[in-house]
């Protein structure tokens, strides 16, 4: 089976943002949700650079260099959009003010742990963002990543090895493979990649896992 | 469509119970939200705690609820009213036990909650009377006073204008306590003067972001 | 000799008020002293309630609810005035952005401690406002009161009889009699009111004095 | 007459010194204000803390200063910039000690500094290796981080117009950093678009009052 693109994982976390819902959207793939929100639902995007109320630029429109989001692309204010500083950016983010965040990750272990913010690559800056605030401030996290790295070691682990962002905060997660929520030390399977088996899920995650009684299958229908 | 007008003061309010912390706007007359706070009298709720910077006045909602003994607890930093003494008679009358905090520091406790920070050190009121019982930390040589972040249930606001999203806009000084007070309640209800379309609101002067509230009630 | 009226020392501590400095007057006395600021000097008004420039209303000026001062009174704001929140109000003062603030008070000490929120009358509920964070943030205190209570007793004292709002952060004291300086322990006495002498300050004070060797006569061009 | 404007870049930063903290507005491009930046690099001064959310890129002021060894210590979040080199190659070379803040820390910081307070209680962090080192307190059962003020000796702003009182209003997202570190540094430069008359900024929208702001040059 071939796991799902990035944009078939955005469209697949898209789907399980409600209206009125406040939600953050980390860099990665996370920025690439917004199209595949549900028409009709009014769901608000918060950008931590100090931002309420956008969604992404289409092919034709005009570019303002002074409206970007989180990952510094350019995007598009809706009519109820508004702008603010930093520090009232994060006071949505660290006080419970936003309903979801989601982010990508290194690694998530069976406890909700995230590694997001650094690889240990002594030659290289590490850079952090918002994450910790985010892993910490959100109501939920949820999480969108590979379900395995290229090498093919998984990324769900029972204890994660790059430094923590933050313990315990992550609820559900979104993978190449499969849909997972976290419960008491141990993942559970909501809905696996159409053509693929638990045991595959099994084979290429490390940390504990369970499946759900009413698992389904994720059909997404972009590639 | 998220539209967060509700139909009456008693829907703004709808949640309130006994014992419940209520973050009230408004530095005396300017951005108190009379007709919310009407709406708190007429529930019969009681044994609240009120934040308020002032101990209201006049036969205001605020007052109404003290002189019948059902303010448990005013937080505030200047309960009387200059030339009234309605405040003053239920103080005397032992009906309303009052918590005074320097008037900054109401409102930096209540954004600490907004932000969700655990405390912040304050050097306002270090080695007074009222910061007798608190904390006290050094840092690099100067001492602080710990203040823990203050919550609302239930946040009671004026504002001037508001959209289906509950973006705000404020009059003048009738914005005051309100932008704060809206950020840190689990619940925050508004009373505007006026509604305006999804976009009308001018995006860099919004006061309020529509994040910060539940409910909002067109009052004229 | 009639010792000076409330307007008499407003327009005093207005002359030492220059261009650009951001003042914070409050309830009391220090509320009368917008019309007394010598003109074209932009000195701007701080209000604690969320306001910077502004002036007392004019006789026939339309009063607005919503434009009020520290003590509730209407005032009008001047081109270049903003509104704030009540948060972001604080930040001025606490953080040291007021050059000036201006106090009543019921006592002062000699060593510059003030005490201005209670008179500890059991049966009143006291009020502090925002004494306490200007007392302690702004760059300078300055207060404004009467040399002797109704009763004739000093209110400049060896130490303040009521509690403090803070210690040891007064600079200059604008009496009905004099103008002082807290310098080390001692008031430092700068202007006396015409027509006074130092023996008759020292009767009616009881903090240590020292008389400036360039004392001037404390004149004012209103009674 | 109060006018806070100034004639040059180099009259803008005057007063800048070697070991100086300097604090950087900007998000990437948007907020940075480069004509500010330029005249830092020209100035000569060395030995700096800055304190900017990135590393700086594509041959800006920041960049060039890290690039020469002048920058002795950078707080920020997020160095580098997707798709450039530059910062990570004068990284490598040993020529920047980065000082690794979260995000909203780095913010909550600079607004602790500006609102005169001595500290606050951050959950961000706590057990991370970016909390290492930081007095750990727990208040009702839960762990912060005790996080201390950062203050700038100079602040360094891009704003899109002023008034002569320094009264600033900001464009879209190129907000982001600016209005607290405004309000953060001991003094504040801003580079602005546009100066308009006293008055003509709509006083509900200022998102920085003037007491916050020292100079104001004009660069379109």
């Amino acid at each position: 089976m071939k796991p799902l693109s990035r944009n078939a994982m955005a469209w697949r976390a898209a789907q399980d943002l409600y209206e009125g819902m406040y939600v953050n959207l980390g860099i990665g793939v996370p920025v690439m949700v917004p199209p595949y929100i549900p028409a009709g639902r009014e769901v608000i995007l918060h950008s931590e650079n100090g931002m309420l109320g956008f969604t992404g630029l289409g092919k034709d429109e005009v570019v303002d260099p002074d409206l970007v989001n989180a990952a510094k692309e350019p995007v598009r204010l809706l009519p109820g959009g508004v702008f603010f500083d930093h520090a009232t950016s994060f006071t949505m983010i660290r006080g419970g003010h936003i309903d979801v965040a989601l982010l990508g990750a290194f690694e998530v272990s069976e406890r909700g742990d995230i590694a997001n913010w650094t690889v240990d690559d002594p030659g290289r800056a590490p850079g952090v963002g918002g994450a910790m605030d985010l892993a910490v401030g959100a109501r939920e996290v949820r999480v969108i990543m590979e379900h395995t790295t290229r090498e093919g070691e998984p990324r769900l682990r029972k204890t994660c090895r790059y430094p923590l962002t933050a313990a315990g905060v992550v609820k559900r997660i979104y993978t190449s493979l499969a849909v997972l929520d976290v419960a008491d030390g141990v993942l559970v399977v909501r809905e696996i990649l159409e053509g693929m088996t638990f045991d595959d899920i099994v084979q290429r995650t490390e940390a504990a896992l369970r499946l759900a009684p009413d698992c389904r299958p994720l059909r997404t229908p972009i590639a | 469509m998220l539209d967060k007008r509700v139909g009456s003061a008693a829907e703004a309010i709808a949640g309130l119970r006994d014992g419940a912390t209520i973050l009230l706007g408004g530095f005396g007359t300017p951005g108190y939200p009379a007709r919310l706070m009407d709406a708190v009298v007429a529930s019969g709720m009681g044994d609240l705690t009120v934040v308020s910077n002032n101990g209201g006045a006049n036969g205001s909602g605020l007052i109404k609820l003290i002189s019948t003994g059902r303010v448990r607890r005013l937080i505030c930093s200047f309960p009387q009213t200059a030339g009234a003494t309605e405040f003053q008679e239920a103080y005397a009358a032992g009906k309303v036990m009052v918590e005074l905090v320097p008037q900054g520091i109401i409102s930096e406790r209540m954004r600490c909650a907004a932000a969700g920070l655990g405390g912040f050190l304050s050097p306002v009121g270090v080695g007074t009377r009222l910061a007798e019982g608190k904390q006290v930390q050094n840092v690099n040589g100067r001492d602080y006073v710990l203040e823990l972040p203050l919550k609302g249930d239930l946040a009671l606001v004026r504002a001037d204008r508001a959209d289906r999203w509950g973006n705000l806009t404020y009059r003048k000084t009738a914005r005051n306590f309100n932008p704060v007070m809206a950020s840190a309640a689990a619940v925050t209800a508004v009373e505007v003067r006026e509604m305006v379309d999804l976009g009308a609101l001018d995006a860099e002067a919004v006061a309020t972001p529509g994040i910060f509230v539940d409910r909002v009630l067109v009052t004229g």
